[in-house]
C-alpha cells in the first residue's frame, strides 16, 4: 500500500508538472502550480518531514500563490502563443539529462545513514530537544544568518526597484462586498494563534521560526487583501526594527560570542538566548515576506483606484 | 523499487523539466514558476535521501537545509517577480526580448 | 580574524540602510576601510603562520560549518578589499549627485551585503553553505545591476538572475549527490573520503554547469554584457571585477578541494580548457565590434575570464609538478590583475559617461585635453589588460605561455597570443578616440576629482603587482591548506 | 476490529463516498454555479464524515479537539471561497451583458 | 487499520488527479479556481487521513493550515480579475 501511494505521487506530480510547463494558459500554469505545491505538501508528509509540509503549505498556497496571481494580474491575459509550449529540439537533451540522473540515483546506497547518529549525539550538548531545530539555530547557524540576509536583500532589491524607503503607501481597495472583510476578521486570529503555537512547538516538536514565520506572513498578507494596510500601518522606524530583528539578533550574537568566548555564534548556556533568536527570526520573516508582497505591486496600484 | 527510488526519480525528473519550462518559454512568468519546480526537484531529492522508514528515522541536516531552500527560493521568486512586473509595466511586454512576430504580450 | 570580514560590511550595510545622507556616506566609508584593514591584517596572518580554519559555534567539521582562510582565498579577499575600497571611495562622491541621490540608500546596504556575501564566499568550507552564500551574492548583484532602473537594465537584470538562479539550483542538486555518497557537507573531508562513483561523477557535471553559468563561461555568457553595460559604473566595475570572480573561486574549491584526488577531473579539464580557449577569442573579437564603451569593456570581460579557465587543463593534465605551480601562479595573476584594471577601466569609463553625457565611442573625441587623469587611467589599464611588460597581464600571460610550452599541449598557446592581439585591438580602438581632435561644441561637465583619483589608484595598483610576484607563490605553495599536505599538486 | 475502527471505518468510506460525489459533479455539471453547487456542498460533507471518522480512532483529547476545529475552519474557507467566486462570475457576466446559459 | 487509511488518502489523491481534468479543460478561469478551491479540501482530508495512517499527529497542524491558506489563493483571484475587467471597462 506504501508503495501503491508513492507511486501514485511520484506519477502526479510528475504529470501537473509536465501539465504546467506544456500549458498554453499562464492563469491555468499557476493554478497548476498551486496544485503541484499541495501534491508536493502530502509527499513531504509521506516522507516523514512534517515541518517541511507545513512550510511548504505556508509558502506554495498561501504566498506563491497570491505573487503569481499579482502578477498575473498586471497581464492582459492572451489565449496564449500559438506554436507548441515546449520545442522538440529541447526535449530531446533534456531527457537524455533525466535517463542520467535516474540512473546515478540508483546507486545511492540502501544503508545511507547520513548525518543521523552524529546530530543524535550531539543533540544533548544542547539546550533544543527537537533535532530539525537544534540543526537550524545552534549547528548551522551560519546558514540560517545568510538566508536571513537573502530574505533581507531580496526586500531591498524589491524597493530599491520600486524606488520606496518604506511600504507605508501599499494598501489595496477594500473589497466590494462584507464577506471578504468578514471572513478575514474571523480567519486572522486563528492564522496568528497557529503561527504563535507552531513557534512555541518548535522547541520539541516540528515547528519552530521557520513556520511560525511562514505562518504570520500568511495572516499579515491576508489582512492585507482584505484592504487593510497591514504592516503599512506601522511607522518607519518600527518597521525597520521588526526587518531588521532577525538578522540583528544573529549578528549581535556572533559579535558577543566572539569577543566573549572567541568561537563565533556559540549559543551561551542559558536557553533564553536561542529562544529570543528564534523569536526575532520569526518575526523577521514574517515580515520580510509580508514585505516583499507588499512591496512588489509599487504605489501605482493606489493611485488607479 | 522502495520509496527512496520512486521520490529520487521523480526529483531529477522534475528538475530536468523545470529546466526544459524555463528555457522553452518566453514569458517571464512562466520561467519563474518553472524555477519554482527545479527547486521542488531538488527539494525532494535532498528529503529522499533523508527518509528511513523504520531504523533511526528522518536525517534532520537535510529537512534544514530544505527549509533554508523553500525560505531562499520564495525571496528570490518574490524578486524576480517584481523584476518581471516593472519590466511589463515600462515595456508593456512581459518577455525579455520582443520578438515582433509572438502576441503573447 | 576571518569572522570580522563577514561581521563588518554586515554592519555597515544595516547602518547604511538606517543613516541618511552625509552620514550613510561616513558609515560606508569606515566599514569600507575597516574591512580592507581586516583583509590585510588576515593576509599578513596567513602570510607569517599558515592557513587558519575554524569551526563556527564551536561545533565540528561533520555536523558544524567552518571558514578556512588559506592562500588561494587571502588572495582574492585582498583584491575585493582594494577594489572595493576604491569603487567605495569613488562611490561617495558618485551617489551624492543631484541626479543619483535617491538610489543612495539602496546601492550602500546593497554593496555592503554584496562585499560581505563575497567576503564569506572566499571563505566558505561547506558546500551548503556555499550554496547559500551564491544565492546571497546573485540577488545583491542583481538588485545593484536594475538599481538603474531603465528598462534595458532592468531586463539584463533579470536575465541574470534567472541564469544566476538556475546554476544555483543545479549547484544545489550537485550538493545533494555529494551527500548521497559522502554523507558529510564539509568541503575537506568529502575531499578525503575519495571523489569517486557515479554519484561523485554527477556531483562534478552539475556543480561545474552551475558555476559556469554564473561565471559565464563561454556557452552561458549571453547574460553578461547587457548586465555589465547597462548598470551603473561603479555597478558593472563590481560585478565584472569580483562577483565573476566568486564563482570562479569555488569552481577552484570544487575541483582542487572536493574532488582532489579524484580521476574525473582529469577527463572533463580539457573541455573547460577549449571553452576557456573559445571564451578569449570569441569575447576579445565582440570587444572590437562594439561601438559603445560600456559594452566593449564587459565583452572584454568575457574574454578575460576564458584565460583563467586555461588553468584546468594545465594543472590537471601536467606530469611535472614543477610547471604546475607555473600555472597556478598565472591563472592567480590573471584575475588579481584583470580584477584591477577592469575596475579601473569602467570607473574611468563612468567618468567619461559622467563629462560627456553619452557612452558613444565618437563622442569621446578629445577628452585626452579635457579628462587627461581619465585618458591615463584607460592607458595604464589597458597595458595591464593586454599584458604589456611591467604589469601584473605580462606576468600572468608569460607564465601561461610557459606552463603551455611545458605541458606540450601547444593548441592553448593560441589563447594568450590571439588574445592578446585583439585585446590591443580593442584596447587602441578606444584610446586612438582621445586623441582625436573632435568637435569643439562637445560639453564636458567637471568630473569630481576623487572619482578620477580612485580610478588611477586601481590601474596603478594592476602595474605594480607585476613586481611582487614571490609572496603571491609563496602563498600559493606554502600556505594552502587542503586534506593531504601536498596541496594542489600531491 | 472493534467497534470504534468499524464505526470509523464506516464515516470514512462514506466521506470517501461524497468527495467522490463532489469530483464527479466538478467535472460533469455544465456550467461555474452548478460545479461550485458540487464543490461546497459535497466535499464539506466528505470532510465532515472524514473528521468524525477520524474522531474514533484519535488518540488523546487534544487531538480530538484540533480535528473537530478543522471542520468548521474548511466550512467557512470553502464556503466564503464558494460566495467569491459566484459574486465574482456574476459581476463578469453583467458586466459584458451576455447571459450565460 | 492504517493501511486502510492510506488506502482512503490514496483514493483521494486519485480524486485530484481527476479534478485536475476540469483544472486543464475549464473553459473559464473562474472554473480553475473552483477546481483548485476543491483540491484544498481534499489535500485537508488527505492529510488528516496521512496524519492518522503514519501516527505522526503533528501533520495534523498542516492540515490545519491548509485549510486556512485555499482561502488566500480565491482572494488573490478575485481581486486580480476584477481589477483587470473593472480596467478593461474604463477604456
Amino acid at each position: 500500500m506504501n508503495l501503491a501511494f508513492d507511486l501514485l505521487v511520484g506519477l502526479s506530480l510528475v504529470w501537473v508538472a509536465w501539465r504546467i510547463v506544456g500549458s498554453r494558459d499562464h492563469f491555468q500554469a499557476v493554478v497548476l502550480f498551486i496544485t503541484f505545491g499541495l501534491i508536493l505538501s502530502l509527499a513531504w508528509t509521506r516522507l516523514q518531514s512534517p515541518d517541511i509540509a507545513i512550510a511548504e503549505a505556508a509558502v506554495g498556497a498561501g504566498l506563491a500563490g497570491v505573487l503569481f496571481m499579482d502578477a498575473l494580474g498586471g497581464l492582459s491575459s492572451s489565449p496564449g502563443s500559438p506554436r507548441p509550449a515546449v520545442p522538440l529540439t529541447l526535449l530531446f537533451p533534456c531527457l537524455i539529462l533525466a535517463s542520467i540522473m535516474a540512473i546515478a540515483v540508483l546507486f545511492v546506497p540502501e544503508d545511507f545513514l547520513g548525518l543521523i547518529p552524529v546530530v543524535h549525539g550531539a543533540l544533548t550538548d544542547t539546550s533544543l530537544e527537537y533535532p530539525v531545530t537544534a540543526v537550524l539555530l545552534d549547528f548551522r547557524a551560519y546558514d540560517t544568518w545568510l538566508e536571513l540576509g537573502v530574505l533581507l536583500v531580496a526586500v531591498l532589491g524589491v524597493m530599491g526597484i520600486r524606488r520606496i524607503g518604506s511600504i507605508s503607501g501599499s494598501r489595496l481597495p477594500a473589497p466590494a462586498d462584507p464577506v471578504g472583510r468578514w471572513i478575514i476578521r474571523i480567519l486572522l486570529p486563528i492564522m496568528v494563534l497557529i503561527g504563535g503555537y507552531l513557534l512555541w512547538l518548535g522547541a520539541f516538536a516540528p515547528g519552530g521560526a521557520f513556520q511560525g514565520g511562514v505562518v504570520l506572513a500568511a495572516a499579515g498578507v491576508m489582512l492585507w487583501q482584505a484592504g487593510h494596510p497591514s504592516l503599512g500601518l506601522l511607522p518607519r522606524l518600527w518597521w525597520i526594527v521588526l526587518l531588521f530583528c532577525g538578522f540583528l539578533s544573529f549578528l549581535i550574537l556572533a559579535f558577543w560570542s566572539l569577543f566573549h568566548s572567541g568561537r563565533m555564534l556559540a549559543h551561551p548556556e542559558n536557553k533564553l538566548w536561542i529562544l529570543g533568536v528564534e523569536y526575532a527570526a520569526t518575526i523577521s520573516i514574517a515580515t520580510c515576506l509580508i514585505s516583499l508582497v507588499l512591496a512588489s505591486p509599487g504605489r501605482c496600484r493606489v493611485r488607479d483606484n | 523499487m522502495n520509496s527512496l527510488l520512486i521520490y529520487s526519480i521523480t526529483a531529477t525528473s522534475l528538475f530536468t523539466i523545470g529546466l526544459m519550462g524555463l528555457a522553452a518559454h518566453p514569458n517571464l512568468i512562466r520561467k519563474i514558476i518553472s524555477l519554482n519546480i527545479m527547486a521542488g526537484g531538488v527539494f525532494l531529492f535532498l528529503i529522499s535521501l533523508a527518509y528511513h522508514p523504520d531504523d533511526p528515522g528522518v536525517d534532520p541536516v537535510p529537512q534544514a537545509m530544505v527549509l533554508t531552500g523553500i525560505v531562499v527560493t520564495i525571496s528570490a521568486t518574490a524578486f524576480a517577480l517584481c523584476l518581471a512586473r516593472r519590466i511589463t509595466e515600462i515595456t508593456g511586454s512581459s518577455r525579455l526580448e520582443d520578438k515582433p512576430e509572438d502576441t503573447d504580450s | 580574524m576571518p569572522e570580522l570580514l563577514v561581521l563588518i560590511p554586515f554592519t555597515a550595510a544595516l547602518l547604511c540602510f538606517i543613516l541618511k545622507g552625509v552620514l550613510r556616506s561616513l558609515a560606508a566609508l569606515l566599514g569600507a576601510s575597516l574591512t580592507f584593514s581586516a583583509s590585510a591584517l588576515l593576509a599578513a596572518d596567513v602570510y607569517q603562520n599558515g592557513a587558519i580554519r575554524i569551526s563556527l559555534g564551536g561545533w565540528d567539521a561533520p555536523l558544524g560549518i567552518g571558514l578556512s582562510a588559506d592562500g588561494l582565498s587571502v588572495i582574492f579577499l585582498l583584491l575585493t578589499a582594494i577594489v572595493g575600497l576604491m569603487v567605495s571611495i569613488y562611490c561617495v562622491p558618485f551617489f551624492s549627485g543631484l541626479h543619483e541621490q535617491p538610489l543612495a540608500r539602496h546601492f550602500w546596504s546593497l554593496w555592503m551585503f554584496l562585499w560581505g556575501s563575497l567576503n564569506s564566499l572566499f571563505l566558505v568550507s561547506d558546500v551548503f553553505n556555499a550554496y547559500v552564500v551564491l544565492e546571497l551574492v546573485s540577488i545583491s548583484a542583481a538588485a545593484l545591476a536594475a538599481l538603474s532602473g531603465t528598462a534595458a537594465s532592468l531586463r539584463a537584470a533579470l536575465r541574470y538572475f534567472l541564469t544566476a538562479m538556475a546554476g544555483s539550483m543545479a549547484f544545489l542538486l550537485g550538493v545533494g549527490f555529494i551527500y548521497a555518497q559522502a554523507g558529510t557537507l564539509d568541503m575537506f573531508l568529502v575531499g578525503s573520503s575519495g571523489g569517486d562513483g557515479p554519484l561523485m561523477a554527477m556531483a562534478l557535471g552539475l556543480m561545474t554547469v552551475g558555476l559556469i553559468m554564473k561565471s559565464a563561461l563561454f556557452p552561458f555568457h549571453f547574460w553578461l554584457p547587457p548586465a555589465h553595460g547597462e548598470a551603473k559604473a561603479p555597478v558593472s566595475a563590481i560585478l565584472s571585477a569580483l562577483v565573476m570572480k566568486g564563482s570562479f573561486f569555488l569552481l577552484l574549491r570544487i575541483w582542487f578541494n572536493v574532488f582532489q584526488d579524484s580521476s574525473l577531473t582529469v577527463h572533463a579539464a580539457s573541455v573547460l580548457g577549449f571553452l576557456g580557449l573559445f571564451a578569449v577569442i570569441w569575447g576579445s573579437y565582440q570587444a572590437i565590434i562594439q561601438s559603445r564603451l560600456k559594452l566593449i569593456i564587459a565583452y572584454s570581460s568575457i574574454g578575460q575570464m576564458g584565460y583563467l579557465f586555461l588553468l584546468f587543463p594545465l594543472v590537471l593534465t601536467t606530469v611535472d609538478a614543477a610547471w604546475k605551480i607555473e600555472a597556478w601562479t598565472a591563472c592567480v595573476f590573471q584575475a588579481v590583475s584583470h580584477g584591477l584594471a577592469k575596475a579601473s577601466l569602467f570607473l574611468a569609463a563612468g567618468n567619461l559617461i559622467q563629462a560627456s553625457g553619452t557612452d558613444n565611442l565618437r563622442s569621446m573625441r578629445n577628452i585626452a585635453g579635457s579628462l587627461p587623469m581619465t585618458t591615463f587611467t584607460l592607458a595604464l589599464a589597458g597595458i595591464s589588460l593586454m599584458g604589456l611588460p611591467p604589469s601584473g597581464g605580462f606576468v600572468a600571460k608569460w607564465m601561461l605561455l610557459q606552463s603551455i610550452l611545458a605541458s606540450g599541449q601547444w593548441w592553448l598557446a593560441a589563447a594568450p597570443i590571439l588574445g592578446g592581439l585583439l585585446t590591443a585591438g580593442y584596447i587602441f580602438k578606444i584610446l586612438s578616440q582621445a586623441f582625436v581632435p573632435g568637435a569643439e561644441g562637445a560639453c564636458c561637465k567637471p568630473v569630481c576629482f576623487v572619482m578620477e583619483k580612485a580610478a588611477l589608484v586601481l590601474a596603478i595598483f594592476s602595474i605594480l603587482i607585476g613586481f611582487r610576484a614571490e609572496e603571491v607563490i609563496f602563498l600559493l605553495t606554502d600556505r594552502i591548506c587542503a586534506a593531504n599536505p601536498g596541496g594542489f599538486w600531491p | 476490529m472493534t467497534i470504534n475502527e468499524l464505526l470509523s471505518v464506516l464515516f470514512c468510506l462514506s466521506g470517501g463516498v461524497f468527495f467522490l460525489a463532489g469530483t464527479a459533479g466538478l467535472i460533469r455539471f455544465p456550467d461555474t454555479y452548478s460545479r461550485l453547487h458540487a464543490l461546497t456542498k459535497a466535499d464539506n460533507l466528505g470532510l465532515g464524515f472524514i473528521v468524525l471518522g477520524l474522531i474514533f480512532v484519535a488518540g488523546s483529547l487534544p487531538e480530538t479537539i484540533k480535528l473537530v476545529l478543522i471542520w468548521p475552519l474548511a466550512m467557512i474557507g470553502s464556503s466564503s471561497a464558494c460566495y467569491f467566486i459566484a459574486n465574482h462570475v456574476h459581476r463578469l457576466t453583467r458586466n459584458k451583458g451576455i447571459t450565460r446559459d | 487499520m492504517n493501511t486502510f487509511f492510506l488506502g482512503m488518502a490514496l483514493f483521494l489523491v486519485l480524486n485530484i488527479l481527476a479534478g485536475l481534468w476540469r483544472v486543464l479543460k475549464g473553459p473559464e478561469p473562474a472554473d480553475r479556481m473552483v477546481a483548485a478551491q476543491l483540491f484544498g479540501t481534499t489535500g485537508v482530508a488527505a492529510l488528516l487521513l496521512l496524519a492518522q495512517a503514519l501516527e505522526s499527529p503533528v501533520i495534523r497542524n498542516a492540515a490545519l493550515l491548509f485549510a486556512l491558506l485555499t482561502v488566500m489563493a480565491v482572494l488573490a483571484f478575485v481581486r486580480n480579475t476584477s481589477y483587470r475587467d473593472k480596467h478593461n471597462n474604463d477604456h
